[in-house]
């Protein structure tokens, strides 16, 4: 295995673009590590970014919008005030990852590549309306989280693709987000259920949301319907019952040693009226 | 055996002084069965059965041995031939003959310059299988047209007609059954099924072996017992025991899983092919994988009650695999069952079953939390269909001295009424419950065990003394042992060092399992520095010109008797001891026996439950655990004993479980599907030592490290019905199977 | 005679009778002379039983006391973990 | 296999190895400086046994390959003592017997430690959580729980 620290993006985009075996990016490891102890991928070249100026940044942008460098860990994202105040929903997904100890290595883009589909923090990016820049060996290109993931353990990365940073929106007025998922145990467990709400008020009328939930199909799954049935309501009892048929419906998941099919449908039809709470008492709470 | 016993009055006993491998311990310096390294040492990997059930027709290791670097390849043919019994099942199960069994049986081995080597070796050992049809429920097992796993291998129990993965047959009781059935108010009968559950120590197994062409070799080892461990390589190897030098490690955790051997004979094996020294660790898969889970069960149960709630009889059949091999404890699980309770009429039945399942091993009450999950669980029910308070009710049944056991003889002096007395008090079992919430109340019982053992006690010039025990110190048994020692010798705590001490040291020990640690090698550490004491009472006699007998030991000192004995000032241990090269020589005590005055220890635990009924979730509200001790000799790891065992028990209850795919492959081998409860899933845990003393101990001991995971099982699921209104008759209760169980109710 | 109680699986091995009335003085000789009168008896103690004599559990002591008023059990073998 | 040359501070003392660049942190601290007190319990991130804080933050070292400590600082377990004075937390431990194997003790006062430099005085649930992902098998976390609580009342009142 060949260990690189290029010192640009272009740099890893061109190494990963010439290498002929298997490639892996490397910024906080805590799934490349743990695949290559458990003999499913061995890279031939593994590329690690953390050399990368501005990788371990969180700025603020004159517009409002947040910008995240790749190689910011979990940890640097929990203890930023700022972005905590502005996307809470898509912190706490990402602080749900792991461990404490995998907290301070773990990353957003990390955890959106690995392809998991009940990876916790992209639910709550792709509800956000997240943006991934990718470079790569035909220049850069801006992408909406959802359409990273391809399948579990795939994205529609090409060959030579590596993210350089993600973009969250500006919050603006009267916003609200939030994480829910469900384990079996308190912390340590992969999500069964994972579901995330961002939603915008007017009063106490909700005018626009995003309904995305984890783990209950082979990627992420964008629900419009669950979005239709919170817009124009005042997330009443009659919109809450629509929101939880909108999220069960969209499961299309399968039987597996972390849950069945019938109680990942039951149970993403609970957390979307649980997150969706909060969210609407967070974006009353903002305005 | 008479024993000079003592209950009260103790200077020692009952304190909490700091463990004397604390220091260590905190401090990165005690060293663990991985943290051991010799000149030239090789790496040994393990080349693993992708099948549950696959013939092997062809094993090349040419490719390996290519590599610059890698020193030696076994296979079963570098072990002998010829063995029998359960040996061969040992050595059948640490590295496979013609056919591998389960998914991670051992095929090959590989010892090379580095552990990146040896596992990029072992990837090119080619190993051609011919699959087997295979089974892994051991109900499924039973059945007609279950693949036989061993053909022709029951015993002589079994009747015929069964299927021949029934390697056992058990069938024990006494009383008149229908009579009793007949004589009661209700009758309740239900089948109960609990899935595999693994030890979960934190520590994998590791070794370091050497091991020469002339059979003579030694080895460091995580072991709860370093002579099982040398009796069991050197079966496997054909070598003489005394050739095999086993000097234990600190050991990370056991709970019974570390009571026989997987890679130590193979690494002895590496060792001798290669002419170098070959270290063996396990990852985290492969001790999930392939080291020795629980047996999984499945129960049936009928009991019969009077209205007041006494029970009038109660039968139990009881179907246990134990993975490819016999011995699945439904030995135990079965005298366990019901033996709580004075009941007029019992009856046993028991299947021991093969299955394509890694070798069971000893987990903590072997086969005791599974029948106490099907007896208890009942218990409550025909207590919820009675309106009786389920404490009460098994107060009223609550074996006692006396009482004719289930499992037959009359039970000694043993503690059950004291716990359900003390629970029964507790404010817990009063406490207000909120919405979702439910109590659960269980009790359970481990007979404990004596076993095989061997102490010696040397005393030091200065007076101090040094106690070689053989017993790993897992859980604090140092800290018991010198507290014991000084007691019986009336000097201070820090004037004794305990050390656990190699094979070459000492006598036979068993290792440290069947809750015996405290009460037998604590039995034999009191009579091992009484001798002391004895010959210093002769030197002192000696020297005062007066009649040993005359000679008392007290408060670290020699006494005259009384006034006929003369007057002389009392000599110390330390001047005795300053002395005794100059009176008759050194001075040191030793004992050894299969001390079985053990005594059972019994629990009862409460526990309080919330229950998400949208998703399914249990959380753990509030826990007491109330057991008998006997006499706690360090109350600070009789509690941890208490809360440990209960911890494993909620685990078991909620969330752990073996799952294996349509394959026979097992799909959960890490940490994060093998679900062990984590700090933030429980709550404290409360304590309650209730003493009772043992009389077969000269303090009072009994052993506490195994009944504490026995009531939670059922404490757990009764108190899951208390707040869902669910009854679940399988483990684990997963929030899918409780939020199912939730949905069926309506 | 020492009373023996059995386990009621090994009534095949010994008639049917699931107590049975020995001469021994100690415990090995009370499991010689069960063999002796019972000899499909051999294979379950050379597997390996334990001993139950007034309630306590006689490991491998052979020597132990017997008495005509004892309550003696024979038990299967049971390790803890 | 190239090995890569990495000099990095491992509890104040700067230290040199080669690494191949597939081995971890929690690889070279054991096998190439002697460093035992971190423990492998799974290899995966999943027990903690081998806690160390890399640059100030809490990791699992086998999920950190060791050419990554090239110009870090490494705390572990081996560091917390002060010669002979043994860190509160560590003396805390042995007084409430909050060890019984003693094999998850070094990767929980390291997060421990971690825990306190940033919450002096942690509540009993912000305890827990912060030490999910150390796993103990024997105590049920009680005695360990309390010992942390304990720690942090008396290293509060130090200051």
């Amino acid at each position: 295995m060949r260990y690189h620290t290029p010192a640009t993006f272009e740099n890893a985009s061109a190494i990963a673009a010439a290498a002929s075996g298997v490639t892996r990016f490397l910024a906080g490891g805590t799934d490349v590590l743990v695949q290559m102890r458990a003999d499913i991928v061995t890279p031939d070249d593994l590329i690690d970014i953390k050399h990368i100026s501005g990788v371990k940044d969180i700025v603020q942008e004159d517009d409002k919008c947040w910008s995240i460098g790749a190689a910011v860990a979990g940890a640097e994202l929990t203890a930023h005030k700022g972005l905590c105040a502005d996307w809470p929903g898509v912190i706490e997904g990402m602080g749900l990852v792991g461990s404490t100890q995998v907290q301070g290595r773990a990353t957003l883009i990390g955890n959106l590549c690995n392809g998991s589909p009940a990876a916790d923090s992209v639910p709550g990016l792709a509800a956000a309306g997240a943006e991934v820049s990718v470079v790569g060996p035909k220049g850069t290109r801006q992408v909406k989280v959802e359409d990273i993931p391809a399948g579990p353990g795939k994205t529609t990365l090409a060959k030579g693709e590596v993210i350089s940073g993600i973009y969250l929106p500006p919050r603006g007025k009267g916003g609200g987000d939030a994480y829910l998922r469900f384990i079996p145990r308190t912390e340590m467990d992969i999500a069964v259920v994972g579901c995330a709400v961002n939603l915008r008020v007017e009063g106490d009328t909700i005018t626009e949301a995003r309904v995305v939930l984890g783990a209950v199909a082979p990627t992420i799954v964008v629900v419009e319907d669950a979005a239709k049935a919170l817009i124009g309501s005042t997330l009443d009892d009659k919109a809450l019952v629509a929101l939880a048929a909108a999220a069960s419906a969209a499961c299309r998941p399968i039987n597996d040693k972390r849950g069945t099919i019938e109680f990942r449908k039951d149970v993403a039809g609970v957390l979307a009226r649980r997150a969706a709470k909060i969210a609407y008492d967070r974006a009353r709470g903002a305005k | 055996m008479p024993l000079d016993t003592k209950t009260t009055g103790f200077k020692y006993i009952g304190t909490r002084p700091d463990r004397p491998d604390g220091i260590d311990k905190v401090t990165g310096k005690a060293r663990y069965g991985a943290d051991a390294y010799a000149p030239g040492m090789l790496h040994g990997v393990m080349v693993r059965s992708p099948h549950a059930h696959a013939r092997i027709k062809k094993i090349d290791a040419t490719k390996a041995l290519a590599l610059k670097g890698v020193k030696a390849v076994v296979t079963r043919a570098d072990f002998p031939t010829g063995l029998e019994g359960e040996d061969w099942n040992i050595q059948e199960n640490c590295m496979a003959g013609e056919v591998a069994l389960y998914d991670g049986h051992a095929v090959a081995a590989v010892a090379a310059t580095s552990l990146l080597l040896a596992r990029e070796a072992a990837k090119l050992i080619e190993v051609e299988y011919e699959v087997l049809p295979h089974v892994t429920d051991v109900d499924e097992a039973m059945k007609p047209g279950a693949p036989a796993i061993r053909a022709g291998a029951a015993d002589y129990s079994v009747p015929e007609g069964l299927h021949p993965n029934v390697m056992r047959y058990i069938e024990y009781g006494h009383g008149d059954l229908e009579a009793g059935f007949a004589a009661a108010d209700l009758v309740m009968e239900n089948t109960y099924k609990t899935e595999a559950t693994h030890q979960g120590y934190i520590e994998p197994h590791a070794c370091l072996a050497q091991l020469g062409s002339d059979g003579k070799g030694e080895m460091w080892v995580c072991t709860q017992g370093h002579w099982f461990i040398r009796r069991m390589s050197a079966a496997v190897l054909g070598i003489d025991v005394a050739n095999l030098r086993v000097t234990p490690s600190e050991i990370g955790g056991g709970f019974g899983g570390k009571t026989t051997v997987f890679i130590e004979p193979v690494a002895l094996a590496l060792s001798r092919k290669a002419g170098k020294p070959v270290k063996m660790v396990m990852t985290r898969s492969e001790v999930l994988r392939a080291t020795g889970p629980t047996s999984s069960s499945s129960i049936d149960v009928k009991m019969g009650m009077k209205k007041d709630g006494t029970m009038t009889a109660a039968k139990v059949t009881m179907r246990m695999q134990g993975g490819a091999f016999p011995m699945a404890p439904i030995d135990s699980a079965l005298d366990c069952a019901f033996s709580c309770y004075n009941i007029p009429a019992v009856h046993h039945e028991g299947y021991d079953v093969l299955a394509n399942r890694p070798k069971q091993a000893a987990y903590r009450a072997p086969g005791s939390p599974m029948a106490a999950f099907a007896t208890e669980s009942l218990v409550d029910e025909m207590c919820r269909a009675l309106g009786l308070d389920p404490l009460k009710t098994r107060l009223k049944n609550a074996s006692r001295e006396g009482t004719k056991a289930s499992f037959g003889p009359t039970f000694p002096r043993i503690g059950l009424v004291e716990t359900l007395e003390a629970a029964i008090a507790h404010p817990h079992y009063a406490a207000p419950l909120g919405t979702n919430q439910g109590r659960g109340v269980a009790s359970g019982y481990w007979m404990n065990w004596g076993g095989e053992t061997s102490v010696s006690a040397a005393l030091g010039e200065d007076g101090s003394v040094t106690v070689s025990v053989g017993t790993p110190d897992i859980g604090g048994s140092r800290a018991s042992m010198a507290l014991m020692a000084a007691e019986a010798l009336g000097i201070p705590y820090e004037n004794v060092r305990v050390n656990v001490v190699d094979t070459g040291s000492l006598g036979v020990n068993e290792p440290t399992h069947g809750s015996r640690a405290t009460y037998a090698t604590g039995l034999a550490t009191i009579e091992a520095v009484k001798q002391i004491s004895s010959k210093l009472c002769q030197r002192a006699a000696d020297k005062w010109g007066i009649p040993a007998e005359a000679v008392i030991w007290e408060d670290g000192c020699a006494k005259p008797s009384g006034p006929n004995a003369g007057e002389f000032p009392p000599l110390t241990i330390g001047e005795l001891a300053a002395e005794m090269g100059s009176t008759g020589g050194p001075i040191s005590g030793h004992f050894e026996a299969t001390p079985s005055g053990h005594g059972g220890s019994f629990g009862t635990h409460i526990v309080d439950v919330e229950v998400d009924p949208e998703t399914g979730h249990t959380s753990v509200l509030r826990y007491t655990v109330v057991q008998d001790a006997g006499k706690a000799i360090h109350p600070a790891y009789v509690e941890g004993q208490f809360q440990g065992g209960a911890a494993q028990g909620i685990g078991w209850a909620l969330n752990e479980e073996y799952i294996y795919g349509a394959d026979g492959r097992l799909q959960n081998t890490v940490f994060l599907d093998y679900r062990i409860p984590v700090a933030s899933d429980l709550p404290m845990i409360d304590t309650v030592i209730v003493e009772v003393p043992n009389p077969g101990h000269p303090y009072g001991v009994r052993g506490v490290g195994e009944t504490g995971i026995t009531p939670p099982l059922p404490a757990v699921a009764n108190a899951v019905h208390a707040a869902a209104g669910v009854r679940l008759r399988s483990l684990p209760m997963s929030p899918p199977r409780i939020l199912a169980a939730i949905k069926a109710k309506g | 005679m020492v009373k023996v109680h059995l386990w009621s699986g090994l009534r095949r091995f010994t008639d049917g009778a699931d107590v049975v009335e020995l001469e021994a003085k100690t415990v090995g000789e009370m499991m010689k002379a069960l063999v002796e009168a019972h000899p499909g008896l051999d294979p379950v103690i050379k597997a390996g039983v334990s001993v139950s004599v007034d309630g306590k559990l006689i490991a491998r002591g052979l020597h132990e006391q017997v008495s005509d008023d004892s309550e003696v059990f024979l038990l299967r073998q049971l390790k803890g973990g | 296999m190239t090995q890569i040359h990495v000099t990095t501070t491992v509890n104040g003392d700067e230290v040199d190895f080669l690494a191949d660049p597939r081995e971890t942190l929690l690889d070279c601290l054991r096998d190439k400086l002697g460093m035992t007190g971190a423990k492998e319990g799974c290899g995966t991130g999943d027990c903690g046994a081998c806690s160390v804080t890399v640059d100030g933050r809490l990791v699992c070292s086998c999920l950190v390959l060791g050419v990554e400590a090239q110009g870090k600082t490494i705390e572990t377990v081996e560091g917390m003592a002060e010669g002979e004075k043994l860190h509160p937390l560590q003396r805390k431990f042995i007084e409430h017997a909050a060890l019984q194997c003693g094999i998850c003790t070094p990767g929980i006062l390291v997060a421990a430690k971690a825990l306190l430099a940033q919450n002096p005085d942690p509540a009993e649930e912000e305890v827990r959580y912060w030490l999910a992902g150390n796993l103990c098998r024997c105590t049920g976390y009680d005695k360990i729980i309390r010992a942390v609580l304990d720690a942090a009342a008396e290293m509060r009142e130090g200051v």
